[in-house]
């Protein structure tokens, strides 16, 4: 027995824990139990984050002359630990509070079913995380692309619903887009173990690399939400009950990056990828792909923009980050790459961090919509820290951690050479700031409503995990060599030249990071900052909100002086013209399409007389296969000489 | 250019101050503020035109260090530019009460002195520093920008000598401003703004500061605590 | 790496000599708008009488904490910065940063500004940090391909290894005089002066952000203001100037730099925001992606 | 061994007794019917357990002595019997037990029994023909006799496309007969590959799919699927798309590889079978009517098992086992769930508070139809995945596109379902039944009874059928092995011949030596 069967064991044999005992009320506790054990074991691979060797699971399956297996390498134990760390949080975040009154509004039996959802998701993530061959890797993608439809199809809303079913549809396809790419891989390499499957690579020509690449592309890209198959996943996770949102969009669709990285980084390989021409472009697969990431992180980001509601504004950048990801690990150099991978670490603590305080802006005031908010800053001052630090993390603003990750990934692409990448990165940093702003102030600034105030900060059990990760967030922005340090493991595990780090950031003769100065200084000048305020200056008045500056307007409560309602107008008067639903009329058409095609379908099954049509059917095919042979009356000859034997 | 008495002004100078920078540079904090100072230009009246060529380039405001700044925040003068509706004046008393001490007031034209040519109108305030504490009256009908810069060197002068203290009047009485207000607006007179509330804050309260008057506005007054920032589970 | 007498050196000196340096920039602004009008001006001190008497009102409003952060956030991510910013004698620490860290840093104190302002609740102020965001939005996409050119062409995105590059070989005016002038439009976006200062807009919306600013509030802006106009100035100068050899080479080049955006905001009106969008996102990109074509 | 015969030989003797019985006693005359059966369970389960190697091995049994080619034998190896010991016990499990039927239909159902047992061991094509014919008629009675008028029409239309396809069998056997002069299926087998390789050994081939096609659903000959099974009871639909449509495939398959040795034959059932999924699951995305649904996704699936086959190889003839064994567990559970669920799928809103059991159930078999792994639903695709990506031509390439994309389809519309099971704000019934079932002029839903409740058989069926398939995903590695074997041996044309003629093969060996 291995660490690794002793972590997969344990989860399963919790899962069946938490499926038995879900209506109870201990669950929540019982839950957070596993996870912590769950991380304890996790925890005892730490070698593996540190450069060890793979763990490999002593449990095998023979079936159909494949050896399914399961394994822990440096990549799996980085993700694994971010899955199992979020999936901490949140059981933390719903054990409480949270719980209680999920459970009030619904049912036990629906909070029960959240629990069992979760710890399902965690089991399925470390399920594939852990694949040791390409069918093993389909398995487990499949368990998670269902496990994450059963988080979502909880909610009972019809959109949610109609969210859900888009998603799975969509999932669907990607899996099956996979699934065809495996059965060319085996076809192609005789073997679907990665080891053999990545010697069997190198054989191929370029166009069956090419195949394999758009497929694999397709169907994980799918999953991670990447242009043009974003449109399922805001509404989705945006959607998904409070603590699972947390979860979901931490982590859920980073699957999808864990398995583009393993198939086409590590077993294809990127120089193979970099070495097909796309036609009629001046673009290389692998460039093709990091622009993919690219226009990911812009479009789903001035999406969010537009969004008038917070879960649907963080949903939106969830699959806005999935981009930067991808563009990291595009760039395919050792910068480039470690950028894209600890962006996955960064995104899941800020994003878990944001959908936490939005769920706890929900808890306390019953709604996330922007027009119906604003002010609670003073409410709920400790909520509104951790989603300042979150943004900040989220914009990519140092000292928070997302900076480091941004910061790699731009330095990556200066290196490279990539000025058109370079801005399209950029533009989409410069989308999250506008909308994380948008975000807190419609949020927690502006004017407090009248029906909030007597709103309460949220309840221990939620702010714990919140300043938990926030702590986190800013901990490993200053000290990214922390997480540096698994990803390097990391990318040693993939293939990929190991970034120079220390604790502090990167090294570099060209310009490198150190997060330990840079915040040090920054601080530094906050000090200086706060000494001028608060030395040099008189003694201030708090006042009331209605002591304002209106133009000489007498405010009262039944003025509503608050701006929220379309909050780029400027910026709209120029882009909203751009924003033309492409995306959704191409899905629309797709669907009529399919109508269309189902309705001849189904006139052909209700025409009338199936029997003339069948004859007739016959009679051409007949026709025809005699006539193929050039020579009509084959069938006399053939009957005549039938006879006459 | 007529010569302009002082207006009456019952302040009391307390040296008491809440900046630690003027309690050391008194002097230099007093010239700074003198030689810097943004006005609020509340054009009520005709007297209004006479502003922009001071301002612009041929007189040139700014050689004083004067600038005109869009609101009351930023201002430390306030100019009333002519006659004073009641209506405006309800305007102009939460303007002023949203300034930042020290805060002056320049009464421009001679409707602000005693009515002027509305003098039998039943709608105009006729005195406008039962009201609000002024600081300089600017005579005339108009005054010229001459005038107009003449009366801003006046109060610069006042300010440099440390007798720009009207500002304190209103804190100090205020319960007599209120009462003139109340008088004039009726008694469910209130500003979203908390006098009484600074007063106390910056250690300027008197007795006088509350009274009668202010009795009948907290009878209805809408609570002005601003909403402090807690942390309650 | 540095002692720690530098060290403390350039901590206190940098920011201290930014402020005098940003004053007189204030100042050498007025004084040009006031040439432009006909007028005389401010007097010398005027920005230091101004500042002063900010900071010594006797009364303020505070609409809260974050609004009191938020100034502290807005001035102190400015000396942050300043640090960063190479200046002759004194680059121990700006070499720890680079041009990008530069960058993102600069965007700490509009956080800053942003979350106090909103904290403020007065929807002008709100509606000033939306302009002002989209302007920023408008002006860093030139902005920054005109970074990553001149990053490109000293294969560094330190700062301090671009002034020796420069002083080595040629100006990077010179070499990438598009470049160049692209990044002078940015600049004048980036310094919030006139055709594109939609965002304080006094009689729209009340000078936004600074709505609800009063005395030592104002006065943080006031010295952030000083540190925007030496930070774009020395920012500049840095990329395309060769930074400085000595003390007066340094201040004559980021005077010169800075003036001339003023000169030019002087005569302009003022841009609406989609339209501030549209040129910024028309000219200067184009202008600064052939120059970028010309690097590569 | 000889008793094999009997499976054929009870049930008819049973179904011509049974009429007559029935005037002097009724009670006997219902239970010979089911005795017959249990006889027959009896008969298989004795030769396995006597002959442990028929596991393996494959016999030929002579009947009336006179040995093949010139008599007629029935052929037994691992499939057949495997499907005809499936034929009583699914006829067992969904013997029309609950209501008053008629001697009638018992009296048809051991027709069809029996026919269905001749047809999947006779080793002649002949006899394959007339138990087809059989089959045929007790099937359209069956139909019609369910008494209501949208069956009468079904039935009729049934008949009218039944009729048609054994004409063209006929034909089909016609012209196999005139080149090669014999009927034997393993005579025929020798003389296939100079005989019928040519143009006219795939005329009659087409002729001979077609013509089985019918039941077996193949694409152009499968328009009476909805209207039947949407009209019979969920019994009688279970058994018909469950077992019936496999035994036609897999005699299908049988005669394809012993006749057919040219790849267009192969390729021509890739493309019928491809039509029957993209339209099967495209019609079922439309359907509203939860039968009609079940019908035509039961259309598609059949559509991916001729596709399968079509798989020159051991991959493909694994694959399309696999999907034909798993497709007849799930599609008769499905059938027993639908008893409960019939008409407008808007009216199943909230169904699954008022039983979660069973809807929980559904979802475990709708997930391993859609091949969701580790279900066996899933294994059995990847086959067809690999063995279509193995292949080069036109017709695997478009497969490996269709076949993923009538899974999404698929998947849609079962999720569809099970979302409005899910939905909480309406458990009333959405909408008039009248109203939403299709408007086809040939269901007659007014006699559509909504049964809200299923019965109990129903529920333990499918239970049972959800039981076998987690056993299988625990039992992987022994069931792919098996796999194996069964493929291997369907698939060997020499081991067929070696069976029915052993001294053939001794001479084969003798000559290659």
């Amino acid at each position: 027995m291995s660490v690794l069967d002793d972590l997969l064991l344990f989860t399963a044999l919790a899962s069946v824990a938490i499926i038995v005992l879900r209506r109870f009320a201990f669950i929540s506790k019982f839950s957070v139990v596993v996870y912590v054990l769950a991380t304890v074991l996790l925890i005892k691979m730490s070698a593996l984050g540190y450069g060890g060797e793979a763990v490999y699971s002593s449990f095998t399956v023979n079936v159909l002359g494949q050896v399914l297996q399961w394994r822990f390498d440096a990549l799996s134990w980085f993700f694994a630990l971010i899955t199992l760390v979020v999936a901490l949080f949140t059981a933390l975040f719903m054990s409480g509070a949270w719980g209680d009154k999920y459970r009030k509004e619904h049912s036990k039996e629906a909070y029960g079913l959240l629990q069992v959802a979760l710890i399902l998701n965690v089991l399925s993530m470390l399920v594939l995380l852990a694949s040791g061959d390409l069918l093993s890797l389909f398995i487990g993608w499949e368990l998670v692309s269902w496990a994450s439809f059963m988080m979502m199809a909880l909610n009972p809303d019809k959109v949610a619903r109609k969210a859900a079913i888009k998603y799975i549809v969509y999932a669907m396809a990607g899996a099956m887009a996979i699934l065809m790419a495996i059965a060319m891989t085996y076809n192609m390499t005789g073997s679907l173990d990665y080891v053999q499957v990545m010697q069997g690579m190198a054989q191929l020509n370029n166009s069956q690399i090419a195949v394999l690449v758009s497929l694999y592309a397709i169907g994980f890209g799918i999953k991670m939400g990447v242009i043009p198959f974003h449109l399922w996943q805001a509404t989705a996770y945006a959607e998904t009950p409070g603590a699972g949102a947390v979860f979901m969009g931490a982590i859920s669709a980073r699957m999808g990056l864990y398995a583009l990285i393993l198939v086409i980084v590590q077993i294809i390989g990127l120089t193979r990828v970099a070495a097909i021409e796309i036609p009629y472009t001046f673009l290389d697969m692998q460039n093709a792909l990091a622009w993919v990431g690219a226009l990911t992180t812009i479009i789903p980001t001035y999406i969010a923009l537009k969004q008038n509601d917070a879960r649907y504004l963080l949903a939106w950048h969830g699959v806005g980050q999935g981009g930067y990801m991808l563009l990291g690990v595009m760039i395919a150099d050792s910068i480039g790459t470690a950028g894209g991978i600890m962006h996955v670490f960064n995104y899941a603590t800020y994003q878990a961090a944001l959908f936490m305080t939005v769920t706890a802006v929900i808890y306390r005031t019953g709604t996330s919509n922007f027009s119906k908010l604003g002010g609670l800053v003073t409410q709920m001052p400790l909520t509104f820290m951790v989603m300042v630090v979150s943004i900040i993390g989220l914009a990519g603003i140092p000292p928070m951690n997302g900076f480091v990750s941004k910061w790699l990934i731009y330095r990556a692409l200066l290196l490279d050479g990539q000025p058109l990448l370079f801005v399209a990165a950029v533009i989409g940093t410069l989308g999250t700031i506008l909308s994380v702003y948008k975000l807190v102030h419609n949020t927690f600034l502006g004017q407090l409503r009248l029906e909030h105030q007597d709103v309460r900060e949220a309840p221990l059990s939620m702010l714990i995990p919140m300043l938990g990760l926030a702590i986190i967030i800013f901990a490993t922005g200053v000290m990214p060599g922390v997480v540096l340090d698994w990803v390097a493991a990391a990318q040693i595990a993939i293939g990929i030249a190991p970034v120079e780090h220390n604790l502090g950031g990167i090294e570099l003769v060209q310009g490198g990071l150190n997060m330990i100065w840079v915040t040090g200084v920054m601080f530094y000048g906050f000090a200086v900052g706060a000494i001028i305020f608060y030395f040099l200056g008189g003694k201030s008045k708090h006042i009331h909100q209605y002591d304002n500056y209106a133009g000489g307007h007498f405010l009262t409560s039944k003025v509503r002086y608050h701006y929220s309602n379309h909050f780029y107008a400027g910026l709209m008067h120029l882009i909203g013209g751009w924003y033309r639903n492409i995306f959704i009329k191409l899905e629309y058409a797709l669907v009529s399409l399919v109508s269309f095609m189902s309705q001849l379908s189904e006139n052909f099954y209700r025409s009338s007389q199936p029997a003339m049509l069948v004859a007739a059917i016959v009679m051409l095919a007949l026709w025809y296969i005699m006539s193929a042979d050039g020579s009509a009356p084959v069938l006399v000859q053939g009957l005549q000489g039938g006879m006459s034997k | 250019m007529s010569k302009i008495g002082n207006i009456p002004v019952n302040a009391q100078n307390g040296k008491k101050r809440t900046n630690p920078l003027a309690g050391v540079f008194d002097e230099l904090v007093q010239f700074c503020q003198s030689r810097s100072m943004f006005m609020l230009h509340y054009c009520t009246g005709c007297g209004a035109i006479e502003l922009p060529p001071a301002m612009t380039s041929r007189f040139d405001m700014e050689r004083l260090g004067i600038q005109p700044m869009v609101t009351p925040r930023q201002a430390d003068i306030l100019l009333i530019t002519g006659y004073v509706s009641v209506k405006t004046l309800k305007r102009v008393i939460l303007t002023y009460e949203q300034m930042q001490s020290p805060k002056y007031v320049i009464g421009i034209c001679s409707c602000t002195v005693n009515g002027g040519m509305y003098w039998q109108s039943y709608a105009t305030a006729k005195v406008l520093n039962e009201y609000l504490p002024v600081d300089v009256y600017i005579a005339g009908c108009m005054p010229r920008p001459e005038a107009v810069i003449e009366g801003l060197r006046r109060l610069m002068g006042n300010i440099e000598n440390g007798k720009g203290i009207a500002w304190k009047d209103y804190f100090q009485r205020y319960d007599h401003y209120l009462g003139n207000q109340q008088h004039l607006f009726g008694n469910d007179w209130q500003t979203p703004t908390d006098i009484i509330g600074e007063a106390r804050h910056y250690g300027l309260e008197t007795e006088q500061t509350c009274g009668e008057h202010s009795r009948i506005l907290e009878q209805h007054q809408q609570p002005l605590e601003p909403y402090k920032m807690r942390i309650k589970l | 790496m540095t002692s720690v007498t530098e060290l403390l050196a350039e901590l206190l000196l940098m920011p201290f000599i930014a402020f005098v340096v940003g004053l007189a920039m204030v100042l050498m602004y007025r004084k040009i708008a006031a040439r432009l009008q006909r007028r005389i001006g401010p007097p010398l001190l005027q920005p230091i009488y101004d500042i002063v008497k900010l900071y010594g009102k006797e009364t303020q409003i505070s609409h809260g904490l974050i609004h009191d952060i938020g100034l502290v956030m807005a001035v102190g991510g400015y000396v942050a910065a300043e640090i960063f910013l190479p200046v002759p004698g004194m680059d121990g620490i700006a070499d720890k940063g680079g041009i990008i860290t530069l960058s993102y840093v600069l965007m700490v104190p509009s956080l800053g500004l942003a979350l106090g302002v909103g904290q403020c609740a007065n929807p002008n102020g709100s509606i000033g940090i939306s302009r002002a965001l989209t302007a920023m939005l408008a002006y860093d996409i030139p902005f920054i391909i005109v970074v990553f050119g001149v990053a490109t062409h000293y294969q560094s995105t330190s700062l301090v290894g671009m002034i020796e590059y420069q002083q080595i070989h040629q100006w990077g005016i010179f070499e990438m005089p598009l470049l160049a002038v692209a990044g002078l439009f940015a600049l004048q976006g980036m310094m919030g002066k006139q055709p594109f200062e939609i965002y304080v807009a006094p009689a729209e919306i009340a000078t936004g952000p600074m709505v609800e600013m009063s005395g030592k509030y104002m006065g943080g802006l006031f010295v952030m203001q000083t540190f925007q106009l030496y930070t774009a100035g020395v920012l500049y100068t840095s990329l395309f100037l060769g930074g400085g050899a000595n003390w007066f080479e340094f201040l004559v080049k980021i005077f010169i730099v800075v003036a001339i955006p003023m000169s030019v905001a002087l005569v302009f009106p003022r841009y609406r925001t989609e339209d501030m969008v549209r040129i910024m996102w028309k000219w200067p990109v184009m202008v600064a992606l052939i120059g970028i074509a010309f690097v590569l | 061994m000889d008793n094999i015969v009997l499976l054929v030989v009870l049930p008819l003797l049973a179904a011509f007794l049974m009429p007559v019985v029935a005037r002097s006693s009724e009670v006997v005359a219902r239970t010979l019917g089911l005795s017959v059966l249990f006889i027959s369970i009896g008969i298989i389960l004795n030769v396995w357990s006597q002959s442990g190697q028929i596991d393996s091995q494959a016999v030929s049994i002579v009947i009336g002595g006179f040995l093949p080619p010139l008599g007629i034998n029935f052929y037994v190896d691992q499939i057949s019997l495997f499907f005809a010991l499936a034929v009583p016990v699914m006829v067992l499990l969904f013997w029309p037990w609950h209501r008053a039927t008629s001697i009638r239909e018992y009296s048809l159902m051991m027709l069809l029994t029996a026919s269905a047992s001749g047809l999947i061991l006779s080793g002649d094509l002949f006899n394959i023909y007339v138990f087809y014919e059989l089959l045929g008629i007790a099937s359209y009675s069956l139909v019609a006799i369910q008494g209501r008028v949208s069956a009468v029409a079904a039935s009729f239309r049934y008949l009218l496309m039944g009729s048609v396809g054994s004409v063209m069998m006929l034909l089909g056997i016609a012209i196999i007969y005139t080149q090669t002069g014999t009927l034997n299926l393993a005579h025929l087998s020798l003389l296939a590959p100079e005989k019928l390789n040519n143009m006219l050994g795939l005329a009659s081939f087409a002729l001979i799919l077609t013509g089985m096609g019918v039941k077996a659903e193949l694409f152009p000959v499968n328009s009476w699927v909805p209207e039947v099974y949407g009209s019979v009871s969920s019994n009688l639909a279970a058994l018909m798309a469950g077992l019936l449509s496999k035994l036609a495939v897999i005699v299908i398959v049988r005669l394809l590889i012993l006749l057919f040795p040219q790849p267009e034959a192969l390729q021509l059932m890739g493309m019928l079978g491809i039509l029957g999924v993209l339209t099967g699951e495209l019609v079922a995305w439309r359907s509203r009517d939860f039968v009609r649904m079940l019908s035509f996704s039961s259309i598609g699936q059949l559509g991916l098992i001729f596709l399968a086959f079509s798989i020159p190889g051991e991959m493909g003839m694994m694959a399309g086992i696999a999907i034909a064994l798993h497709h007849m567990l799930v599609k008769p559970a499905l059938f027993m769930l639908a008893t409960g669920w019939r008409g407008a799928v808007e009216n199943l809103s909230g169904v699954a508070r008022r039983s979660p059991f069973v809807v929980l159930l559904f979802i475990v078999l709708i997930l391993s139809l859609l091949g969701i792994p580790p279900l066996p639903g899933f294994w059995a695709k990847y086959l067809l995945m690999v063995g279509l990506s193995s292949q080069d031509g036109f017709i695997y390439t478009l497969g490996m596109i269709i076949v993923p994309l009538a899974m999404v389809i698929e998947m849609a519309y079962l999720f569809k379902i099970v979302m409005i099971m899910y939905r909480k704000d309406n458990d009333e019934p959405a909408v008039n039944n009248s109203n939403i079932v299709d408007d086809s002029n040939i269901v007659d839903d007014s006699n559509i009874k909504v049964v809200q409740k299923h019965s109990k058989w129903g529920l333990a069926i499918a239970a049972s059928v959800a039981a076998m398939l987690i056993a299988i995903v625990l039992q992987l590695q022994p069931a792919s092995d098996k796999l194996l074997s069964l493929a291997n041996q369907l698939s060997d044309r020499n081991y067929y011949i070696s069976t029915v003629f052993p001294q053939i093969h001794t001479v084969r060996m003798q000559s290659i030596k």
